[in-house]
């Protein structure tokens, strides 16, 4: 980044996440990562690379197989004074781990009656779309987001991917960052003085007033081109990225509502007990009386995620799909 | 020739750079020997080849940045003919599966019950309980599609416009027209007592002004002489205002606002007075498109009846006809009609000169109960002012 | 664009703006040499309404000093013939 | 199969192995497998070795570097092929591919792309033919870097505990992904783990075939016999890198390039020729042998099927009938 000229650089999500890491270990001390190959390997995702060559072994930690550990130790460690970044290669593997996220980072506020605080960051990836099946294709991000005490945030942009961490970091409670696997070659322009954002708000990335289209993380861009189809199609659909999926801003959410009184939820993750019902629950507790149609869920299929590519394709959400949906609610033959 | 590719070395790589070439044309390879290094996302990584040959041509030269399955170099092989070898991404399953299989039918709707709830939608309802609209009478689109708010709203509207637009059956039209004429001039006739003030106006100077303006418009935006006519009338009624309003409760109401009662007879008889609202205020432009709009539609039978509902003064032209003055009856509960006859070409004394002069007569019928002559002699003269500066009645 | 018109054609463009303005008009029984304003209970704004369509229909600007010479049928159709003939 | 296999046999099966997977890179580059592909070249010797010391009814479980594991045990290369490809002909009808290999008949279990996570079912199989009186083992592959998980822990505990009939079997490759064994491991004598759990232990040279055949041989001897779980450690070495999109950062190209002169194709070979058990000429029948089997497969692959989306849905759960 030559910020020095002033002008916005190409750069992929990949490079603003490795921008936000170098950010946080160069301002505090206090901010170490470690994670299953981040050194050396220079992380299985690449975002990590370089790293160890500047900040050095101390604060760049290759750790072993031990997920359940290297997350408690993270946690430990952000209880008396750290501030870890934990990498998990993907969501998958952080299953192994969810008993010290869920039973520890989660509840040590509460338990202690206020007086524990633990600033850790636990970043990882999810998602579909590359052929990795079954076991190294899900998304979580939902179901962490059942978890009272943790903030779940999954940045969509460049600018989220940059700006997320550092607030992230400086949060005194645990936050769980989802990258989206297909974002890490995402490119485009970011200026050159992007710097940290809020993790409280949704963001309407597109704003129309015939449909309302919420989304979050790998879908966003599925939804923004959705979007487009619609709006030459002459509906104009409103996309609203969570950014944060837990606390949900359903302000947002619902003062979108309130105008286009149509919504689609878009989530890669599976329906049932999801994310989306969530937001789909809420809306109606909340603007039923907003509402001119059913509300549509464009989310995964209910099926483990299949190998073979078109089997892939048809098990998660696509611009047909989503298309198809919010043109179910627009329509008036139901 | 067997083609030597970009290779696909992840599920989320896109395109690599050529970074260094082990080999070079001529050399001889072998199937599984490291021939280039390409540099990606996560590093530079060696490349193998699978198929043993000779180098006929790089075609990729280090540095350049290609795309997954673009051609890097090209092989000789042993036999010539390259094997039949996998060479291409295939094209995806599943566009082929959607290009073979047609849109899955929509799943059949539950039989209809015998009596069907209405179905209507939460924002629909909310917005009848607003509107205080029967959602009864409510039809959605196609009988089994559920009441949307966009349905409510175009009935509301529909409700509006029958309500304002008592329809009239055609037959009755004429006679019924005849009756309330008949009523209202008897009534106005007995019940007002009319004074009568007239005057003749030189309009030489509008009528030279309307033709320069006109010259400058196109044939649909062309001004009648009418229209700036109208203009001074409305605002010399803001000299008089007990010209301007109505007669109710056995007192007299000024208006605040001019609305101009236009009278406009029928084709084959009758007569119609629809307001011009605001008529002091608007533009020439606008009080031409309300007036050819609102003669149109009375010409045509299409008048709402809505219109004709408020007038607060009438002006009255026969001009077309070639009268030279027009007397005109008050339309109850208004308490003035102003008459305009024929412009003509008249002789006119001028400083002690006689000369030719465009001219119309003007005259002012007036409720007594309301105003006397004097008043009335005021409006007229404020009207004769105004008419000799039409550039000021934009 | 302006086309030339035949006497026929002029007549019949005429008789159709007119009997658009006033629909009961019957295109036969329209006498060529009496006014037309008259005949037919045209005021100004029918009468404005008629040239408006003219100038729709055949793309003719008829200015308001010509306005006399469209008095009649007769005159009306050789005014038309006359400008679009000069259009050409 | 048996401890009578002949020294001819195993090279041949080595040679399938590499080629398959030298092949399976191939396609990868091409586009015709996706997802992960972890190749196992280097490492053939503990796969077609180990698998002799085994029988019909006895289990399988491994990890999701496995193609070898699974052509050794006997699943045809074109029904491997096709699982590759994610094709419907697939042993798991393309819904796993290259990292979960599933044959029932076989008795070949996965195909597990969660480090560590076939360890536990392990034990699980090996109660089950306890419980049930049946004389078979369970045959559990892993990496050296399982070895950190909490899983290698637990499970070796509860097989000693339980004195359950299965066969750890550590592929020990010197890397997890790329973090070496001794940036990983505090002891790195992966036995002394094992034998803290009182499990029974061997150390193998994984680049000899017939060392890894005759040593899982005794192990299973041992674990037939009643006498609990045995960890077998083979030294072995993957000369590519961990999956196709690794540029290798962690090691040096000389380490690779001296591991590759132990390669156990390369070194049975030579020794066979040197004791005039082959000649050049009947090396390269075997060659054109599995050269021939490898084409069929990807003739075989191709023209498989794709399984219509519309099926997209099943196999979540048992079909019932309707």
């Amino acid at each position: 980044m030559s910020a020095a000229s002033g002008q916005s650089a190409k750069i992929t999500y990949r490079e603003a996440l490795r921008l936000a890491l170098r950010e946080a270990l160069r301002r505090d001390e206090r901010v170490f990562l470690m994670g299953e190959d981040v050194g050396r390997y220079g992380g299985s995702y690449a975002v990590s690379k370089g790293l160890l060559e500047e900040f050095g072994e101390e604060r760049i930690r290759d750790t072993p197989l031990s997920e359940s550990t290297f997350v408690g130790a993270g946690i430990g460690a952000a209880l008396n004074g750290m501030l870890p970044i934990v990498e998990i290669m993907t969501c998958n593997f952080s299953l192994l781990a969810l008993d010290q996220i869920v039973n520890n980072a989660a509840t040590m506020r509460h338990m202690s009656g206020g007086q524990l605080s633990v600033p850790i960051v636990i970043r990882m990836a999810t998602g579909a779309g590359r052929q990795l099946a079954a076991q190294h294709s899900h998304s979580f991000e939902g179901w962490y987001a059942h978890i009272p005490g943790i903030r779940i945030v999954a940045p969509a942009t460049l600018e989220d991917a940059r700006g997320m961490l550092w607030t992230a970091l400086m949060d005194p409670d645990p936050v769980l960052m989802f990258e989206h696997a297909l974002l890490y070659n995402l490119e485009g322009e970011l200026a050159p003085d992007a710097g940290p954002v809020d993790i409280d708000r949704a963001a309407v990335r597109r704003s129309g007033d015939d449909v309302t289209l919420v989304t979050y993380g790998g879908s966003l861009g599925k939804t923004l081109r959705a979007a487009e189809q619609l709006g030459e199609r002459g509906y104009g659909a409103e996309v609203i990225d969570l950014r944060t999926l837990r606390p949900l801003d359903m302000g947002t959410v619902l003062a979108s509502v309130a105008k286009t009184h149509r919504m689609v939820i878009v989530d890669e993750g599976w329906k049932s007990g999801s994310l989306s019902a969530e937001i789909a629950a809420r809306t109606t507790e909340d603007a039923f009386y907003d509402l001119d149609a059913p509300i549509e869920r464009v989310c995964g299929a209910e099926v483990p995620i299949p190998y073979p590519r078109h089997l892939e394709e048809a098990a998660i959400p696509q611009v047909p799909g989503i298309v198809d949906a919010a043109l179910r609610t627009v329509s008036r033959h139901v | 020739m067997y083609e030597f590719r970009m290779p696909a070395l992840g599920a989320d790589m896109e395109a690599g750079t050529l970074v260094e070439w082990k080999v070079k044309s001529g050399d001889p390879v072998r199937r599984g020997q490291v021939v280039a290094v390409v540099e990606t996302q996560k590093g530079a990584i060696d490349v193998e080849i699978w198929q043993s040959g000779v180098v006929e041509r790089l075609v990729v030269a280090p540095g350049m940045r290609v795309p997954v399955g673009e051609v890097l170099a090209l092989l000789r092989t042993e036999g010539g003919e390259a094997p039949a070898g996998v060479a291409a991404v295939p094209a995806s399953p599943a566009e082929a599966q959607r290009a073979a299989t047609a849109p899955p039918a929509a799943p059949p709707s539950a039989s209809a019950p015998a009596e069907r709830v209405l179905r209507i939608s939460p924002s629909a309802r909310k917005r009848a309980r607003e509107l205080g609209l029967d959602l009864a009478t409510v039809r959605p689109p196609t009988p089994d599609a559920p009441i949307s708010l966009a349905d409510v709203e175009r009935a509301h509207a529909a409700a509006s416009v029958r309500a304002a637009e008592t329809p009239v059956q055609a037959a009755d039209w004429r006679g019924q027209m005849r009756a309330a004429i008949a009523a209202a001039m008897s009534r106005s006739k007995r019940e007002i007592p009319h004074y009568y003030l007239a005057t003749d106006i030189d309009v030489t100077r509008l009528d030279a002004w309307l033709t320069a303006e006109n010259l400058k418009r196109s044939v649909a935006e062309r001004l009648l002489p009418v229209v700036p006519l109208m203009k001074a009338v409305a605002l010399a009624l803001h000299t008089v205002p007990e010209l301007n309003g109505v007669w109710t409760g056995g007192a007299f109401q000024p208006s605040s606002q001019v609305h101009l009662g236009m009278a406009v007879a029928m084709r084959g008889g009758g007569l119609v007075a629809p307001a011009i609202h605001d008529a002091d205020r608007k533009s020439l432009d606008e009080l031409m498109a309300n007036l050819r709009d609102l003669v149109t539609r009375v010409r045509g039978g299409r008048l709402r009846s809505s219109e004709m509902a408020d007038p607060t003064v009438t002006l009255t032209s026969l001009g077309d006809l070639g009268v030279d003055q027009v007397v005109g009856v008050i339309y109850p509960p208004q308490s003035a009609i102003i008459g305009l006859g024929t412009v003509s070409e008249r002789p006119w004394v001028e400083h002690g000169a006689l000369v030719v002069r465009k001219v119309v007569t003007a005259t002012l019928s007036a409720d007594h109960r309301v105003s006397d002559g004097h008043r009335g002699a005021l409006f007229l003269t404020e009207l004769r002012t105004l008419i000799q500066e039409p550039e000021k009645l934009g | 664009m302006i086309t030339a018109l035949t006497p026929d054609e002029a007549r019949s463009a005429l008789l159709e703006a007119i009997c658009a303005i006033a629909p009961e008009t019957e295109p036969g029984s329209v006498l060529p040499d009496r006014p037309l304003r008259e005949q037919l209970d045209l005021d100004s704004f029918d009468f404005l309404n008629v040239i408006i369509r003219l100038h729709e229909r055949l793309g003719i600007d008829v200015p308001e000093r010509d306005y006399g010479e469209l008095g009649t049928l007769k005159s009306a159709v050789d005014y038309l013939v006359r400008r679009t003939a000069a259009a050409r | 199969m048996s401890n009578a296999t002949s020294p001819v046999t195993l090279l041949k099966e080595m040679l399938r192995v590499r080629r398959f997977e030298e092949k399976c890179a191939e396609l990868y580059g091409a586009g015709k497998i996706r997802g992960f592909l972890h190749l196992y070249i280097g490492e053939e010797a503990v796969a077609v070795g180990a698998m002799q010391a085994l029988q019909p009814e006895d289990a399988i479980i491994a990890t999701y570097r496995e193609h070898g594991h699974a052509l050794a045990r006997g699943i045809s290369a074109g029904v491997l092929m096709a699982e590759m490809y994610g094709k419907y002909e697939g042993c798991s009808h393309g819904r796993g591919g290259s990292m979960h290999i599933f044959d029932a008949r076989m008795r070949f279990y996965g195909g597990n792309a969660i480090v560590g996570g076939g360890l536990p079912l392990a034990v699980g199989f090996a109660l089950a033919d306890k419980l049930t009186r049946r004389p078979h083992l369970t045959a559990c592959f892993f990496g050296e870097g399982a070895v950190a998980e909490g899983e290698f822990h637990e499970s070796m505990n509860l097989a000693a505990l339980w004195q359950l009939p299965v066969l750890f079997l550590c592929e020990n490759n010197l890397y997890a992904m790329g973090t070496a064994l001794e940036r990983s491991e505090s002891q790195t004598n992966l036995c002394e783990k094992a034998e803290s759990y009182r499990v029974p232990v061997r150390a193998v040279d994984g680049m000899d075939v017939a060392a890894v055949m005759s040593a899982t041989a005794q192990a299973a001897a041992e674990v037939r016999g009643g006498g609990g779980p045995q960890f077998v450690e083979f030294r072995t070495y993957r000369f590519r890198a961990h999956s196709m999109f690794d540029p290798e950062l962690y090691r040096s190209k000389a380490e690779v390039e001296r591991w590759k002169q132990r390669c156990p194709i390369k070194t049975c070979t030579e020794r066979m020729v040197g004791q005039g058990v082959l000649d050049a000429a009947s090396v390269a029948a075997i060659e054109r042998e599995v050269d021939e089997e490898i084409a069929a497969a990807v003739s075989y692959a191709e023209s498989g099927t794709w399984e219509p989306v519309e099926n997209l849905l099943q196999d979540v759960y048992t079909a019932r009938a309707t």
